[in-house]
């Protein structure tokens, strides 16, 4: 049987409260790859992990300008450039009409980048990760909250981390193989 | 526990974005079709009941389109020759040919011969060949170098996009009226000035926007409005 | 889930407030696991209870008979229904604004409620979000299948063609298309990625192999980091923030449809906001109608507490009371206005031969819901869910009146017409009410119909104390 | 009409087309395809045995069932994919020339021929429009004077009549298929024995004939036969009038009008302004003409029973019962000085002298009108007063009778069904016609030729209807557009029936028949026709006047000669005493079908009839007086019952409440519940035949009216038949007033016309396209003859949709005459105003439309591009005049090959599921413009389309001159003159959809003095 290299140090953690608390002592203690696990959404984690760049935000305004744009372009393009038809005597350029499909299209964009933008910069879809190499991790999705130093972080090592994550009053410490 | 293996990852991702691209190309493959000769019959060349050869006809011995499509001038249908008109020449030359029994069967028996349409536009399009040819529209603007042609075949894909690009700016192909059933006709050029009306002129702008007002083209608004073709 | 704080803060009330008047938003004595267990079991248990197969399938024989209407009217055309000219549009319009209408509870709940923190709407926004969706496909059946020549529907698409020729930008049916596209579109993306944490739930918790397989790749591997809550809460917070307005947009885009038009009883302002009240008045109507046999059966008393019904109860007081407002509008205009054919659109309200479909509307939309200002009303399920049926058909008929009634007597007194509805037209309807609830019935079935993480931060334990 | 007429072609156009590529065509193109590749091959006259193939007798029904030929809606489905859309392949075309191409034929190029339509005996100048041999449009013959143009719908419809596939297609004996050289050899013996006897025992039963021709053949084989007898019957005979002529002259004679010159117009119950009257369209013509405003305008008086559309535009219309006209006659005539047998004029003393005060203030420029079913004193007192008003030669005129044989046809059939009985008769020929349905019921020839003695019966006739069942031979006509014949107007001018087609099934024309009888069966229509007029026309320069003839379509100078008569009017016969509560029965021709002859035609079916709007059914038309007292509603079933010699009569049939019908009268129409007419005919109202007896031809009295209880649906093409909304309101759709308030305030139409500046749109500017098209329609012309439905119908492949769809609302005349009533129920005013696409320039239909279908040509038309169309009709919605109509089903009817011939290749065959209206008749300014353009540009000058040379259909063929169209981009053509008029006003001018469809105001003319 082959050895298989560590991906990191995992401890278990009863309340968000224990979580965030010993998410918050790693990170002063200088880790910085590390993650955090939650059965639901604990602001105060990301801060407590260091996490503070998000740009879904970001991607969502560019999609919606470009729909916006596209949108009314678009129109403008096909009833006064392409083929200008007389409609019931109303000018080619309609700019009133123009609005609704302008808007919802702006709408579609970017509601669109926000989606595909989160988990695209979440790195989803990914059915298969290390984490879930760790068989009491079927709880993170339930009632139990996680902590992992990760192996590549250059403070990492075996058995310092371990007794560091003890000191965590952690329910329970375990190696996650990669 | 751990449920899927790694390669998941890969695949996943690729069946969550790939889709978007699957459509794409289909969607683009679809437009490809339908401007396709197998949709618009463009340089198919059908079979006929006799292979009569436009080229040895046209530039062989010289013959005017008007000869065999006498009407182009006077109706909206160019006419197709009756029997009687190949007659005219095949009771004097190839008398018994064998190509051309069909003919000679269909003046014995009174029977048409069934030709297979070439050009042919949907039934909601109403195109009148008199008024093109009376504007200066070249027989082979839109039927292409019929006098090469051996076998006939539809040149141009007669969509509604093509219909366009004249009708948006017909100056770019309009002709002499003289020039329209001249098959070689080209467009002016400085070597090959083209003479209307005692002027000269060298390029097709100035020749095209002078015939547009020599032979009262109307407004693209007007030859573009719907009516124009589909009532 | 804005502001954790305020999360909290609820929380705590809801606990405290058992004593109190109020009833809160979950019933106290509640755990992660429990509600955990609670909700994602009704999804995994086997075998299927037979009250469940049979309701499925109930509403699938109604469902064939949708396309078996279909079919034959793609043979013969729409003629086989009873529209005619003057009467154009009849039930296929009037169903297909009817199902819009009704598609809106959905994301309001969803998206308004989030961003105004009315933290009951956890509970009932999964499956309120999925009504919605069922809708709107049913909606959408309508204008498809309405047209003279369905086959080239797809030209009302602005596609590269080979005429050159583009849609008519000025045709509010064109906005149609677009509005309730990106609304559907929008709506299935908001439904989803809410789902995708409590997918991972039952990823995690399947027993049998394929539910396990076929929930983890619809959870596409979410394990809940921190750095994903992060970009997801700001994505779902972006998504509702565009929804928001788009709720709004939708069904203003569809009362275009008439308020564009020149017809008397059609062409009037007041058109896009009391449509969108009686879209979120019909669609709470049927959120009720579904969330209370579904607490019954599935005993979510605990979760979809009388707090919701009565949330829910209050808002259809409201938005009733501001169609109200627009059919007091309408009928004054009419007067007030000196316009000769208003004058007469309202009198034929009144007096013409479908006078009778608009008192019934009176009732079923203002006098009766009026009901829903006693306290015991408003509690009691069985009432509510009454009370809810006769909004959905009001609202039906106040699509009817509007639509119908004033096609039948336009400008020229010579071309006044009648229509009578055909068997074809009461199949396709009622087909789609059957196709609306196997969806129903099979999403119940395969998929949390409560939001369990939201669930989650409900409780006091969520809380996490700030530095 | 200068350009058509010199497009006239004076030859005979029959062509001769081998039938093998026609065959071929049908069975290898297929639906919208075929009649276009039709085009550029040939049209066919001679393929009847691929008809037969085509047809097995009883072919399935009308399209009144949804569930009608489902396979073939599938089929139209599939082809309307195929065929309507823009981006599906095409499926192969063949396309199959001419062997030898006949002179003058240009394929594309339509050709028009002059032939007249006889109804009656009275025949109707008309000019064909031709497709490579294949007629397709009528219109009338501006040169004829009883034509200038005009045409009734009854000649409109009758291109219909010609394809209609339910035509009798064979000779047959005994019902099965026979040849024409059989029925010669066979009926040569029987006409041996008869020669000994002189034919005695030879009977030939006609219908009313003018042909000159005939009537000459006829002399010839009486000449031959010197015994044999013939006989005259139509159903809608003019019996009263001849008597009353005798009465009046001694004589027989032909009374026409002048209307060109009559200021007051007095009519007696006669409905002089409609189809089937004689010389209807001239009247129409010039009766318009005199209802200028702005001239000299005339002042109509009707005094009639059942409303009529004559009664809608007078100024003046009293409603009084059929019987009591007879007395009214008798009064007015005693006031104006003749002896009428004074009676009391009870409470119609005050009309009469004001009547009377006018008729005196315009001697010799009056005109009183005596209806045909009046009885013949009513005709004398007529002739008598117009003699003592001196309108005797100014505004009647009296001159030879047109029918060929102006016998009492009730007594000529009396005659020959004694005959019958008494076994005098062994050989009966009877040259169209269908007695055994339409004779008067107590004569009994229906069971009278069932069981009768008569060894040989003989049909030639269209149909093999009721009459055809009964005999032994049955010979298949050649329909007047097939066959060469002549016919005379109502003033006697002679025209020449020229034939547009070979005949489709081989049928044989009547002068054909006769000349088999005088044993010369060869001789073809046309050589019997020439030598006829040969023999009249002596002279050298015969070919050339022939010619001009058969181009002009009738014989100048012909018309019969004003005859200079002396009134020798013995007393009257005492008029019949009338019981103020008895039931009067009224029985009159059918404004759509006439006596039932045109039943199998889907047109006229369908045609809404000018005051009820009913289509599909006859009704029996009550009072509102009546219906109150009787507590009867529209739709419910009455039996009707008339005592008589041979015991009570009775019909049963569903009530029509007619405002200003008379109480204590009923009228019921002819010509329906036809046991064989057809798929469309058959079955179709009730046979009101049945209630008619010799004595009482059209009135009869002691009439009873009992309700069954039951109803039934009858179907009417419009919603509500008043300007009042139910509120109080009235709206100004048809806006009318008295000559003396128009002198006073001549704008007065012009009430919420929005200012032009309203728009916050700039609005497009029409005036750089050198035409604007736009059309005035002059409500105080129209009649409200219906006679542009048909056109238009016939000029733009309009479908019929069948009784069912019209109950429904899903008509589809692109034109419609809307007929208002207003004020008094038992006394209306009546109001006409055709309605076709008002073509808007802010039309409201084309903002709504999602794909842009129905959008502006630069010209200012309102396209509607039906393969654009997907049908989700909003625009119809959204078109405030209601004028758009739309395929629910598939209504055209793809499969019958006939009608494939029939359609106006220059318009699309819409199928189902697409929105179609009125287009001004796009394809006649298309082909008007690109020949003008054709034309400036070969002699090098300005672009013009002539004013008056582009008319549309419904234009084309208005008796009344009442609709025009041109450029009103021109200050100086007809229409921009017209629309200039102070009386000119746009319908729902206030939605400011600045409609290029405007109407003139109607104004009428009371006499002061019976104004209250």
């Amino acid at each position: 049987m082959k050895r298989v290299p560590t991906y990191g140090i995992m401890a278990e953690f009863a309340s968000a409260q224990d979580l965030v608390n010993a998410a918050r002592q790693t990170h002063e203690a200088g880790y910085r790859k590390i993650d955090a696990f939650s059965p639901f959404p604990v602001e105060e984690l990301a801060d407590a992990i260091g996490f503070h760049k998000n740009n879904v935000p970001l991607v969502t305004l560019i999609g919606a300008i470009v729909g916006g744009l596209s949108g009314y372009l678009m129109q403008y393009w096909m009833a006064v450039i392409s083929y200008p038809v007389n409609v019931g005597g109303r000018p080619y350029h309609s700019w009133p009409s123009f609005i609704v499909i302008t808007f919802e299209l702006t709408i579609l964009f970017g509601g669109i980048s926000a989606v595909f933008g989160m988990l695209a910069l979440n790195g989803l879809p990914m059915p298969y990760h290390p984490v879930f190499n760790v068989p009491r991790f079927v709880l993170a999705s339930k009632d139990r909250f996680f902590l992992i130093v990760f192996a590549s972080d250059p403070k990492y090592d075996a058995n310092g981390t371990r007794q560091f994550m003890e000191g965590l009053h952690a329910r329970s410490i375990s190696e996650v193989p990669g | 526990m751990q449920i899927f293996p790694r390669s998941t990852n890969a695949i996943s991702r690729a069946s969550l974005f790939g889709p978007v691209f699957v459509a794409a190309a289909l969607f683009w493959g679809l437009v490809q079709l339908q401007r396709s000769p197998y949709i618009t019959y463009a340089g198919v060349r059908k079979s006929q009941p006799v292979p009569f050869s436009h080229q040895h006809h046209v530039t062989g011995l010289g013959i005017d389109c008007r000869y065999c499509h006498t009407s182009v001038e006077q109706s909206s249908f160019a006419g197709i020759p009756p029997t009687k008109t190949c007659m005219n020449c095949h009771s004097q030359i190839w008398t018994n040919a064998a190509m051309l029994e069909p003919v000679r069967a269909s003046y014995r028996t009174g029977q048409s011969i069934q030709w297979t349409r070439v050009n042919q536009l949907p039934d909601f399009v109403y195109f009148s060949h008199n008024i093109h040819v009376t504007k200066g529209v070249g027989c082979n603007d839109c039927h292409g170098p019929v006098d090469q042609m051996p076998l006939m075949y539809q040149q141009a894909s007669l969509q509604m996009e093509w219909c366009l690009n004249c009708h948006r700016a017909p100056q770019d192909v309009l002709r002499p009226r003289d020039q329209v059933f001249n098959m070689r006709y080209q467009q002016p050029t400085a070597s090959r000035p083209v003479q209307i009306d005692g002027m000269s002129y060298t390029d097709q702008d100035s020749l095209g926007s002078a015939l547009v007002k020599k032979y009262q083209l109307r407004s693209v608004q007007d030859i573009t409005s719907c009516s124009t073709c589909h009532r | 889930m804005a502001d954790h704080r305020d999360e909290v803060g609820v929380a705590n009330e809801a606990a405290n407030e058992v004593a109190s008047q109020r009833s809160p938003v979950i019933e106290p004595g509640h755990t992660f696991a429990t509600i955990t267990d609670k909700i994602s079991s009704i999804v995994l248990t086997r075998p299927t209870s037979l009250g469940w197969v049979v309701g499925f399938g109930a509403g699938f024989l109604v469902t064939m008979m949708l396309l078996y209407a279909l079919a034959y009217l793609f043979v013969k055309g729409t003629g086989i229904w009873g529209i005619n000219i003057p009467i154009g549009w009849a039930f296929a319009i009037v169903n297909f604004v009817w199902w819009i209408g009704i598609g809106h509870a959905g994301t309001l709940i969803s998206a308004i409620l989030l961003l105004l923190r009315q933290s009951w709407r956890n509970s009932i926004n999964r499956f309120a979000e999925a009504m919605t969706l069922f809708a709107v496909a049913c909606a959408g059946i309508f204008p498809l299948v309405h047209t003279g020549r369905p086959w080239l529907a797809y030209w009302l698409f602005p596609y590269p063609n080979t005429m050159n020729y583009w849609p008519q930008f000025r045709s509010p049916l064109l906005w149609d298309v677009f509005a309730v596209s990106t609304y559907f579109t929008i709506s299935l993306l908001f439904w989803f990625i809410g789902l995708i944490p409590d997918l991972a739930t039952l990823r995690d918790r399947a027993e049998n192999k394929y539910a396990r397989i076929s929930y983890g790749l619809l959870a596409m591997g979410w394990r809940g980091s921190a750095r994903h809550w992060a970009r997801y809460e700001t994505a779902y917070l972006l998504l509702a923030g565009l929804a928001t307005p788009l709720v709004l947009s939708v069904h203003t885009v569809v009362s275009f449809d008439f308020a564009i038009a020149i017809v008397p009883g059609w062409h009037t302002t007041i058109f896009p906001p009391y449509f969108v009240a009686g879209a979120i008045y019909s669609g709470f109507a049927m959120v009720l109608m579904l969330a209370i046999p579904i607490r019954k059966i599935y005993g979510l008393e605990d979760f979809i507490t009388d707090r919701h019904l009565q949330n829910s109860a209050k808002v259809m007081l409201a938005t009733g009371w501001i169609v109200a407002y627009g059919y007091g509008i309408e009928a004054f205009m009419g007067w007030y206005g000196g316009n000769r054919y208003d004058q007469t659109l309202l009198w034929n309200r009144l007096h013409g031969p479908y006078a009778g479909l608009y008192y019934m509307l009176l009732a079923c939309n203002i006098f009766i819901p009026q009901l829903l200002w006693i306290r015991k009303m408003r509690t009691n399920p069985v009432w509510l869910f009454l009370i809810s049926f006769v909004i959905l058909v009001g609202m039906w008929l106040e699509r009817f009146v509007i639509i119908v009634i004033s096609l039948s007597r336009d400008f020229l007194t010579s071309s006044w017409g009648m229509y009578y509805p055909t068997r074809w037209d009461w199949m396709t309807f009622f087909g789609t009410i059957g196709m609306f609830l196997t969806a129903m019935f099979l999403f119940v079935r395969i998929l949390p119909m409560i939001s369990i993480f939201e669930m989650r931060t409900l409780l006091p334990e969520a809380e996490v104390k700030p530095e | 009409m200068e350009n058509t007429k010199s497009k006239r072609e004076d030859v005979c156009p029959s062509k001769r087309i081998d039938r093998a590529a026609v065959e071929q065509q049908l069975k290898e193109t297929k639906g919208p395809e075929y009649w276009r590749s039709l085009e550029e091959l040939a049209g066919s006259p001679e393929f009847q045995d691929m008809l037969h193939r085509e047809f097995p007798k009883g072919a399935s029904e009308w399209l009144d069932s949804v569930s009608r030929r489902g396979f073939l809606q599938l089929m139209g489905a599939s082809l309307a994919m195929a065929g309507m859309t823009g981006c599906t392949k095409l499926p192969l075309q063949e396309i199959v020339p001419y062997v030898r191409q006949p002179e003058q034929v240009i394929p594309g190029v339509a050709m028009y021929y002059a032939t007249a339509f006889t109804l009656s005996g009275y025949a109707n100048p008309l000019l064909v429009e031709s497709h490579l041999g294949r007629p397709t449009k009528i219109e009338g013959n501006n040169l004829h004077p009883a034509s200038l143009g005009g045409t009734d719908v009854f000649a409109q419809a009758s291109i219909l009549g010609m394809y209609d596939p339910d035509r009798s297609q064979a000779i047959t004996h005994l019902g099965d298929v026979a040849s024409w050289s059989e029925f010669v050899n066979q009926i040569k013996g029987p006409l041996a024995v008869q020669k000994a006897l002189g034919g005695a025992g030879i009977r030939i039963l006609t219908q009313t004939i003018s042909s000159p021709t005939l009537k000459d053949q006829m002399q010839a084989f009486l000449a031959m036969y010197p015994k044999a007898k013939w006989h005259v019957y139509e159903p809608v005979n003019r019996d009263n009038v001849l008597e009353g002529a005798k009465l009046a002259f001694g004589e027989v004679l032909e009374t026409r009008y002048d209307l060109s010159n009559a200021d007051v117009i007095v009519s007696l119950d006669a409905d002089f302004l409609a189809a089937g009257f004689p010389g209807n369209v001239r009247y129409i013509r010039d009766f318009a003409k005199k209802r200028n405003p702005d001239a000299e305008m005339s002042r109509l008086y009707v005094v009639e029973s059942n409303p009529s559309s004559t009664g809608a535009k007078a100024d003046h219309r009293l409603p009084l019962r059929a019987v009591e006209i007879e007395h009214f006659a008798r009064a007015l005539a005693s006031a104006i000085g003749v002896n009428g047998g004074a009676m009391d004029s009870g409470n119609t003393a005050k009309f009469i002298k004001a009547v009377v005060g006018d008729l005196q203030k315009h001697k010799g420029s009056s005109v009183i009108i005596a209806g045909d079913h009046q009885p013949p004193a009513v005709h004398a007192l007529a002739h008598a007063m117009n003699a003592a008003l001196g309108n005797v030669g100014r505004t009647v005129v009296y001159a030879e009778p047109v029918d060929a044989n102006p016998v009492n046809q009730t007594e000529s059939l009396r005659d020959l069904v004694s005959d019958m009985r008494a076994g005098n008769v062994d050989l009966l020929v009877m040259l169209g016609g269908n007695p055994v349905y339409d004779a008067p019921a107590d004569l009994g020839f229906n069971d009278c030729l069932k069981n009768s003695k008569v060894a040989l019966r003989i049909y030639h006739g269209l149909y093999e209807n009721e009459t055809a069942e009964l005999c032994h031979w049955n010979i298949n006509e050649a329909h007047y557009l097939e066959a060469w014949s002549d016919g005379r107007a109502y003033d006697g001018t002679v025209s020449i029936v020229q034939p547009l087609i070979a005949p489709l099934y081989a049928g044989k024309s009547a002068h054909e028949m006769l000349s088999a009888l005088v044993g010369l069966p060869d001789a073809s229509g046309y050589d019997l026709l020439r030598a006829y007029w040969q023999k009249q026309h002596t002279g050298a320069e015969f070919e050339e006047w022939w010619r001009k003839t058969l181009n002009d379509g009738f014989i100048e100078g012909s018309a019969y000669t004003r005859k200079t008569v002396s009134l020798k009017l013995q007393s009257l016969p005492a008029a019949s005493a009338v019981d103020a509560d008895g039931l009067e029965v009224n029985m009159r021709r059918d404004p759509s079908i006439y006596d039932g002859q045109f039943a199998n035609n889907g047109w006229l079916q369908e045609l809404p009839k000018p005051m009820s709007k009913l289509t599909w059914d006859n009704a029996v038309l009550i009072g509102p007086k009546m219906a109150d007292r009787e507590g009867i509603k529209t739709m419910d079933v009455v039996a009707l019952e008339l005592g008589g010699r041979l015991g009570a009569r009775k019909i049963t049939g569903p009530v029509w409440i007619q405002a200003g019908h008379p109480d204590h009268s009923v009228t019921v129409h002819l010509g329906y519940g036809r046991r064989k007419a057809g798929r469309a005919g058959t079955g179709t109202g009730f046979d009101a035949y049945a209630l008619r007896t010799t004595n009482a031809l059209w009135i009869a009295t002691g009439g009873k009216l009992t309700k069954t209880g039951d109803q039934y649906q009858l179907a009417s093409t419009q919603g509500y038949q008043t300007m009042d909304t139910g509120d109080g309101e009235t709206r100004p759709l048809v806006r009318e007033t008295t000559l003396e308030e128009y002198r006073k305030d001549p704008k007065f139409a012009q009430v919420d016309e929005p200012p032009a500046a309203l728009t916050l749109y700039p609005g497009f500017d029409y005036k750089k396209s050198p035409d604007a098209w736009g059309m005035s329609i002059d409500l105080n012309s129209c009649v409200g003859c219906n006679n542009c439905i048909i056109a238009c119908q016939s000029e733009n492949n309009i479908a019929v949709v069948g009784k069912e769809q019209v109950v429904k609302g899903r008509h589809m005349h692109w034109i419609r005459v809307d007929a208002y009533y207003e004020g008094d129920r038992d006394a209306p005013k009546a109001y006409f105003q055709p309605v076709p696409c008002m073509q808007c320039e802010n039309a409201p239909c084309e903002l709504v439309c999602p794909v842009g279908a129905t959008v502006h040509s630069s010209e200012g038309l309102n396209d509607m591009v039906y393969n654009r169309c997907v049908g989700t009709r909003y625009c119809s919605n959204n078109c405030p005049y209601k004028v758009r109509r739309f395929n629910f089903l598939l209504f055209q009817d793809w499969e019958t090959p006939q009608y494939k011939l029939m359609r106006n290749p220059d318009v699309s065959v819409r199928s189902r599921g697409v929105m179609e209206k009125c287009s001004y008749c796009v394809q006649r300014v298309t082909e008007h413009r690109i020949n003008a353009e054709i034309a400036a540009v070969g002699e090098n000058r300005e672009f013009k389309i002539e004013d008056g040379s582009l008319q549309t259909a419904c234009q084309q063929s208005c008796p009344a001159d009442a609709i025009v169209f041109g450029n009103i981009n021109d200050p100086n053509s007809r229409v921009a003159r017209l629309k200039a008029q102070d009386r000119n006003y746009a319908l729902l001018a206030d939605l400011n959809t600045r409609p290029r469809t405007t109407y003139l105001a109607e104004i009428r003319n009371p006499n002061p003095e019976l104004e209250t």
